[in-house]
């Protein structure tokens, strides 16, 4: 009965067009704001600050870059940790060369630099399609990777092609503790989530789903095919160079190019795919899933031979991890084929009608 | 330059190349039938071999062992199909696709409970040494295992091709390749096509399992045989068994060539993606793949 | 129905146009022209080539030979985009909506031409990025209230039934505000109720706005009824050019078409 | 019934996360390793060496100094990300914290450097990691234990030498060096470039994409270039592969020699007859005639409580890797209990205790690991301590060894870690300690 719009009447369009059309939305959209900017820093241990919530903001932001592409405009790719690589080499490039840029525009030119491989890598979408294009962009991972190891101006002629990221520095404050990178990184996804969301909402969002959708109907009604798919491929890009770029600088500190090898492109398409393709939301949900549930499950079974006493080989134990994940991988698809975050629109809108159901 | 160098890098090649046309054979076979992109192929590769000389360690004959491994392929494809494909049907191909890769998770965990994951090593008796009169002779050196893998995928293609032409089910699979709706009006129940196709995907993966097996060995790495599939398929195309013989080879040696004569100016390791720009360059000229038919959008 | 519109010069010309697939020949050597604010209908059996024809005349296909002229301006060969840039727009035989996008989304993308924001003001949903869409929205609504199709306007479009689909595909097309609206098979699968509420929006759209109007149809009394001029296709060959009451007694037409498809 | 399963998995989290109360004398390591994946072999021997020889040392003696040693398993899959978490998880056991970590990975070993050392967590990488880091001035929480990629490199070096005749006769010959295309096989090419002037030998990097399971175009290289020597720095599966590869373009095994991680029984038993004869380094031996290997079968095994699944793998290289590994592990806890007093130690004082390891020869025979493993003597500035590797031949059933312990020469490697550390140390703005000031 609390989650209700009756008596919630729109006298104008910008009231219509809110992000959050329903009050309630936008009560629980606050509070989950200020539960993450302000009550987790204060509660959450630095074990769930470092290593739970800061990598599952970063992987959302990733799943949400690629959700632009893939979701939105129905590019299929297998190229984003490709281009998290850009994002976190250019970023230690930027603040290594020039260190007065600072680091928030260190990490919007690390993005742009994603974006213009993004869109270089995104030109043969204009004739491939499917999963043609997804394999296409394979060639994306292993070209970059491949060019990060070799061209040792990347790594600063390191060795073994290894990068140590930089302090984050703003104004004088250092960002060393968990906390302090926690809040950057939410801080950063915050406002790129709400761009995305934005951007998806007007023109430019309904060009990319109209070129999803029905590809000939978009360009004869003008939308150009391509502008509007490299304009796809450059902005999901940005998103995932940034997303990488904090990976490097918040979360891992260290990395090598391997640390964006194909197993990560990978995870971020499955994070889509579990939260829901063509979804905001559902690129958070995603990312909870897909780097929660290993988590969960291990500490699960962890708990589990703690509580009964039962001796398993621990060998055992992780690969039911592994065939526990998978299974509810398929399980979740073929209750919700469409992903989590549509699972949780019709819980929405069951609670709407409720107790009424029609 | 040296001749007897070049062909002996082409000849190699071309060899190598059918390895991989062998790991593509599975998805091509699956993709056919039912549209679905299986991302698991390569852990099927992986569960068959392992399943095979887990069998033949603990003395089971050669012959019995790869029946026995036959059988469990087929019970798991008809597994397959009910569990994780039938509830999906008129999925979204991504969402079946997303799908394999749950299913690759669960056969990746299964057979490490099962077998451990420890590496094997698999001997099929042939050995893998080059050939020593050809080596003699016209100093190239070929080896006889790679020979006996040409001829394995040569009957293997020849056995899909008389069970697709001359069969009752080949025929019934094809029409399911054409046409679902069709399929469904001559009388043919499409789960029954699925799990057929599903098993015979899992004996095709038996032997790339034998061969990528005795070459390498058996271990978990098997599974990355899939990535040397990829660009060979979308050169040949999804779904033709020609266009993965010949996208093998292709593929095959022109990465070998590359790595050899072109490799060393760019400090080497360029086949990790030099198969996926062929591939990538050649569907820019011909998006619909080497033996793919042109589509007309209609509108 | 009145037939005492304003019509005007010829806005479109079709010249000498000839389209094959391959070896299969789609359309051959067909002229014809279309005047300002007429409605001009394009028949003939299945497979004479009608659905292809407009597709020539917006772009999608591209003609091995001829040259179409728009307002003046002759291409031979032109990008489907740009033919909108034009001031053409179009529905289809199958309709061709934005399934995963809601009514009011569809309808809003055939305003994408007017808009002038980028992608960065509309990211950061500022000042004029968000005006724009108001306004936008505004006139979207106004083609909302012309087909009646308000208590829709949320839905996604997918679970739609048929008919309101195709109003739906319509209401896109007029939100182009375009010069000339190529209609293709607008009533098809329609009941009679449907097809009359359609014949109207045609007729209501091409006097309120003055919309050249080209349509293919397969209901003889709906085309003879509101059609200015007819042009008569088969095997992708013009057989007859002409007002209803010419084409209806040209003896070719008859045999082809009237006489084989009744 | 969602509820409750989500209530189940909250109760576990929370007593995950607040720590279970448990007995207080006790020193925890964790053992963040894999179990899964495609070096899983490596990863359950190496831990399943450490994990026996904790048991053993319980069982036989109570743990060390009466503190009994626990651990906890964490699955990271080689996976940098996962690595991180297991770590962030481990570091606030009770009751002392994570007071020592052995990453087993290089990637891993990298990104904790920066997150132990904030921790003040001891990381030990032996035999991998960051090379430079042997500069414990600069990198005061890591050590990379025993030998390192380039100590190793110079040994290797050594050993072609002396199968040459002299060092002298490497002049003009043509070695290869065959590395797996990721940080770790790139580790080594600058200093073998630097042996290459220096000793006259002509060196050609080749480099094998991951994983490493097509090899064709690489071993063809080999053959147009005909090396005197093929050095193959592989992981995981590329080693069997090249051994294969080797066979199939005629190149002699026996001129092969493999660097540590290209080393076990893993490496060669999936290669078949095509890995008689392969040369490999270690700084551990294989078997099970060592009196501490004798202890671990007979307190540990005997009485049903192994780690290693696969009874046959006791005493393979990867297993008394892992016992060499808890060897060190417990020598440097005794010797910070024995400053800091017999209860269970922070990292921090952990970490005086590894810096202060002096594994003599006399030392080795108690342990009953003469043979097994190397004397050991770190110091602040030397984090490395050993630097000596054995050489061994797979004869198609079991290694044997053919050299004696092979040092590496420091005069090649010191300058030059002490240059990279110093580069680190510049970028990070990190002030190197003053070693005379450290006691």
């Amino acid at each position: 009965m609390l989650y209700r719009e009756a008596g919630q009447f729109k006298t104008t369009y910008a009231e219509d067009q809110q992000i959050f059309p329903i009050r309630q939305d936008r009560i629980a959209m606050a509070l989950l704001l200020v539960v993450a900017f302000v009550v987790v820093p204060m509660i959450a241990n630095q074990y769930w600050l470092a290593a739970i919530l800061t990598p599952f903001l970063i992987l959302a932001l990733a799943a949400l870059g690629l959700n632009i592409l893939t979701g939105y405009a129905g590019q299929l790719s297998l190229g984003t940790a490709a281009f998290m690589a850009v994002g976190a080499f250019m970023t230690y490039n930027f603040v290594l060369r020039m260190p007065w840029l600072g680091i928030i525009p260190s990490l919007v030119l690390a993005g742009l630099c994603a974006a213009g491989v993004g869109i270089a890598f995104g030109l043969p979408s204009l004739r491939i399609k499917g999963f043609y294009l997804a394999v296409a962009t394979l060639a994306c991972q292993f070209f970059v990777l491949w060019v990060l190891q070799r061209v040792g101006w990347f790594s600063n002629h390191s060795t073994s092609g290894v990068i140590t990221a930089q302090k984050i520095v703003i104004l004088g404050y250092e960002f060393v503790s968990p906390a302090s990178k926690y809040l950057f990184t939410l801080a950063v996804v915050a406002v790129m989530a709400l761009a995305a969301k934005n951007l998806m909402r007007s023109q430019t969002g309904r060009a990319f789903m109209a070129v999803r959708d029905m590809d000939v109907a978009a360009s004869v009604i003008g939308i150009r095919m391509m502008g509007t798919k490299l304009l796809a491929f450059g902005i999901s890009s940005f998103y995932c160079g940034v997303a990488g770029a904090l990976y490097a600088f918040c979360y891992l500190g260290t990395v090598e190019p391997e640390a964006f090898s194909l197993d990560l492109s990978f995870r971020v398409l499955f994070m889509i795919i579990i939260g829901g393709v063509g979804s905001i939301l559902g690129s958070f949900l995603g990312a909870a899933f897909i780097t929660l549930l290993p988590i969960i499950l291990s500490v699960l079974s962890g708990a589990f031979s703690h509580v009964t006493g039962i001796e398993i080989s621990y060998a055992v134990l992780s690969n039911f991890e592994l065939i526990v994940f998978g299974g509810l991988i398929i399980f979740f698809l073929i209750v919700e084929p469409q992903g989590l975050a549509r699972l949780w629109q019709i819980t929405k809108e069951k609670l709407r009608l409720w107790p009424f159901p029609h | 330059m040296n001749w007897a160098f070049f062909f002996e890098v082409l000849i190699g090649g071309l060899l190598a190349g059918v390895m991989y046309s062998l790991v593509a054979l599975g998805f091509v076979l699956i993709y056919k039938a039912s549209g679905v992109f299986n991302f698991a192929q390569g852990s099927m590769v992986f569960f068959a071999a392992l399943t095979f000389v887990s069998l033949t360690e603990r003395g089971m004959n050669l012959w019995v062992a790869m029946a026995v491994t036959l059988g469990v392929m087929v019970v798991l494809g008809i597994v397959i199909e009910r569990v994780v494909l039938r509830p999906l049907v008129n999925q979204p191909p991504i969402t079946l696709f997303m799908a394999t890769i749950g299913l690759t998770f669960v056969l990746e965990g299964l057979s490490q409970i099962v077998w451990g994951s420890q590496p094997h090593g698999l001997e099929l008796g042939i050995p893998d040494v080059p050939m020593e009169w050809l080596s003699k002779s016209a100093n190239i050196n070929i080896s006889q295992f790679d020979l006996f893998a040409a001829g394995v995928s040569g009957v293997l293609v020849a056995v899909l091709a008389v069970f697709f032409q001359k069969t009752r089910i080949g025929r019934a699979l094809r029409a399911v390749a054409d046409d679902h709706q069709a399929a469904l009006a001559v009388g043919i129940p499409l789960q029954h096509i699925w799990a057929i196709v599903w098993a015979v995907a899992g004996f095709v993966a038996l032997v790339a399992g034998l061969m990528w097996g005795a070459r390498n060995g058996v271990q978990y790495s098997l599974t990355f045989v899939a990535l040397k599939a990829l660009p060979v398929l979308i050169l040949g195309g999804f779904e033709s068994i020609p266009g993965a013989i010949l996208g093998g080879l292709i593929i095959g040696a022109s990465e070998k060539l590359a790595e050899v004569y072109i490799g060393p100016y760019f400090g080497g390791g360029i086949e990790s993606w030099f198969a996926y720009v062929i591939a990538l360059l050649f569907l820019l000229v011909r998006p619909e793949g080497l033996f793919g038919e042109k589509r007309i959008d209609r509108v | 129905m009145s037939q005492t519109r304003n019509v005007g010069d010829v806005i479109l010309n079709v010249e000498n146009v000839s389209l094959a697939f391959g070896g299969v020949k789609a359309i051959t050597e067909v002229s014809f022209d279309v005047r300002e604010h007429e409605i001009r209908a394009i028949i003939g059996p299945n497979g004479a080539g009608k659905s292809s024809m407009l597709n020539v005349i917006n772009g999608v296909y591209h003609p091995q030979q001829g040259s179409i002229t728009f307002k003046g301006l002759t291409r031979s060969d032109v990008d489907s985009h740009e033919a909108a840039k034009q001031g053409i727009a179009r529905t289809f035989q199958n309709i061709a909506l934005f399934k995963g996008m809601t009514v009011l989304d569809n309808i809003m993308t055939g305003r994408n031409l007017k808009m002038r924001c980028n992608f960065l003001q509309q990211a950061l949903w500022i000042g004029p990025a968000r005006r724009e869409e108001m306004e936008h929205r505004r006139q979207v609504e106004e083609v909302i209230d012309f087909l009646e199709i308000q208590h829709i306007r949320k839905t996604p479009v997918g679970r739609l039934p048929y008919g309101l689909q195709k109003r739906v595909e319509l209401a896109r097309a007029l939100a182009a505000e375009p010069e000339m609206l190529l209609l293709d098979e607008p009533m098809a699968g329609m009941n009679v109720e449907e097809k009359q509420d359609m014949c109207r929006f045609v007729l209501d759209v091409n006097d309120h706005f003055g919309t050249t109007i080209v349509l293919i149809e397969h209901d003889m009394g709906v085309v003879m009824d509101i059609s200015d001029r007819v042009v008569v296709l088969e095997y992708g060959r013009k057989i007859a050019d002409g007002t209803p009451d010419e084409v209806r007694g040209n003896q070719k037409v008859i045999d082809a078409y009237l006489g084989v498809a009744h | 019934m969602k509820r409750k399963n989500l209530a189940i998995t909250l109760a576990a989290l929370a007593a995950f996360v607040a720590g279970g109360a448990q007995a207080q004398n006790e020193q925890f390591i964790p053992a963040n390793g894999y179990w899964v994946g495609p070096y899983a072999p490596g990863g359950s021997g190496f831990f399943g060496g450490i994990i026996d020889y904790f048991q053993m040392l319980n069982t036989r003696d109570g743990g060390i100094g009466g503190v009994k040693l626990t651990w906890e398993k964490c699955e990271t899959e080689y996976n940098n990300a996962r690595g991180v978490e297991c770590y962030e998880r481990s570091k606030k056991h009770p009751p002392t914290g994570a007071s020592v970590i052995h990453p087993l990975s290089t990637g891993i070993t990298y990104s904790l450097i920066e997150k132990a050392t904030a921790d003040k967590i001891p990381v030990i990488s032996m035999g991998y990691g960051r090379t430079d880091a042997a500069d414990g001035r600069v990198f005061p929480y890591i050590f990379p234990l025993i030998t390192t990629y380039w100590s190793q490199n110079t040994a290797v070096i050594k050993f072609i030498g002396r199968k040459e005749g002299g060092m002298d006769k490497l002049k003009g010959k043509k070695i290869v060096n065959l590395y797996h295309d990721s940080a770790y096989g790139k580790e080594t090419l600058p200093v073998l470039d630097v042996q290459a002037k220096k000793y006259g030998f002509e060196v050609t990097h080749i480099a094998v994409p991951h994983p490493g399971n097509e090899q064709q175009a690489q071993w063809l290289e080999i053959r147009r270039i005909k090396p005197d020597w093929v050095i193959l720095r592989g992981w995981g599966v590329m080693n069997p592969t090249a051994l294969k590869a080797a066979a199939r373009a005629g190149y002699p095994r026996d001129k092969m020699v493999g660097e540590w991680w290209s080393g076990a029984e893993e490496d060669v038993i999936p290669a078949g007859d095509a890995a008689k004869g392969y040369i490999a380094a270690a700084f551990n031996l294989p078997g099970t005639s060592f009196p501490a290997m004798q202890d671990v079968v007979k307190y540990v095994y005997n009485k049903g409580k192994g780690d290693l699944d696969d009874k046959t793998r006791i005493g393979s290289i990867y297993h008394t890797r892992g016992v060499v590994a808890g060897i060190i592990t417990a020598e440097a806890i005794r010797d910070a209990q024995a400053k800091y007093g017999k209860k269970p130690l922070t990292g921090e004082q952990v970490r005086w205790g590894i810096e202060h390891l002096n594994i003599d020869d006399k030392r080795l025979k108690e342990l009953g690991a003469v043979g097994l493993m190397q004397a050991l003597k770190v110091s602040c500035m030397d984090h490395e301590g050993g630097g000596a590797v054995k050489f061994l031949q797979w004869d198609g059933k079991k290694w044997n060894v053919i050299t004696d312990w092979i040092s590496s020469d420091q005069s090649i490697v010191r300058p030059m870690i002490e240059q990279s550390a110093a580069q680190y140390a510049k970028e990070k703005g990190i002030t190197p300690r003053d070693c005379s000031k450290e006691s």
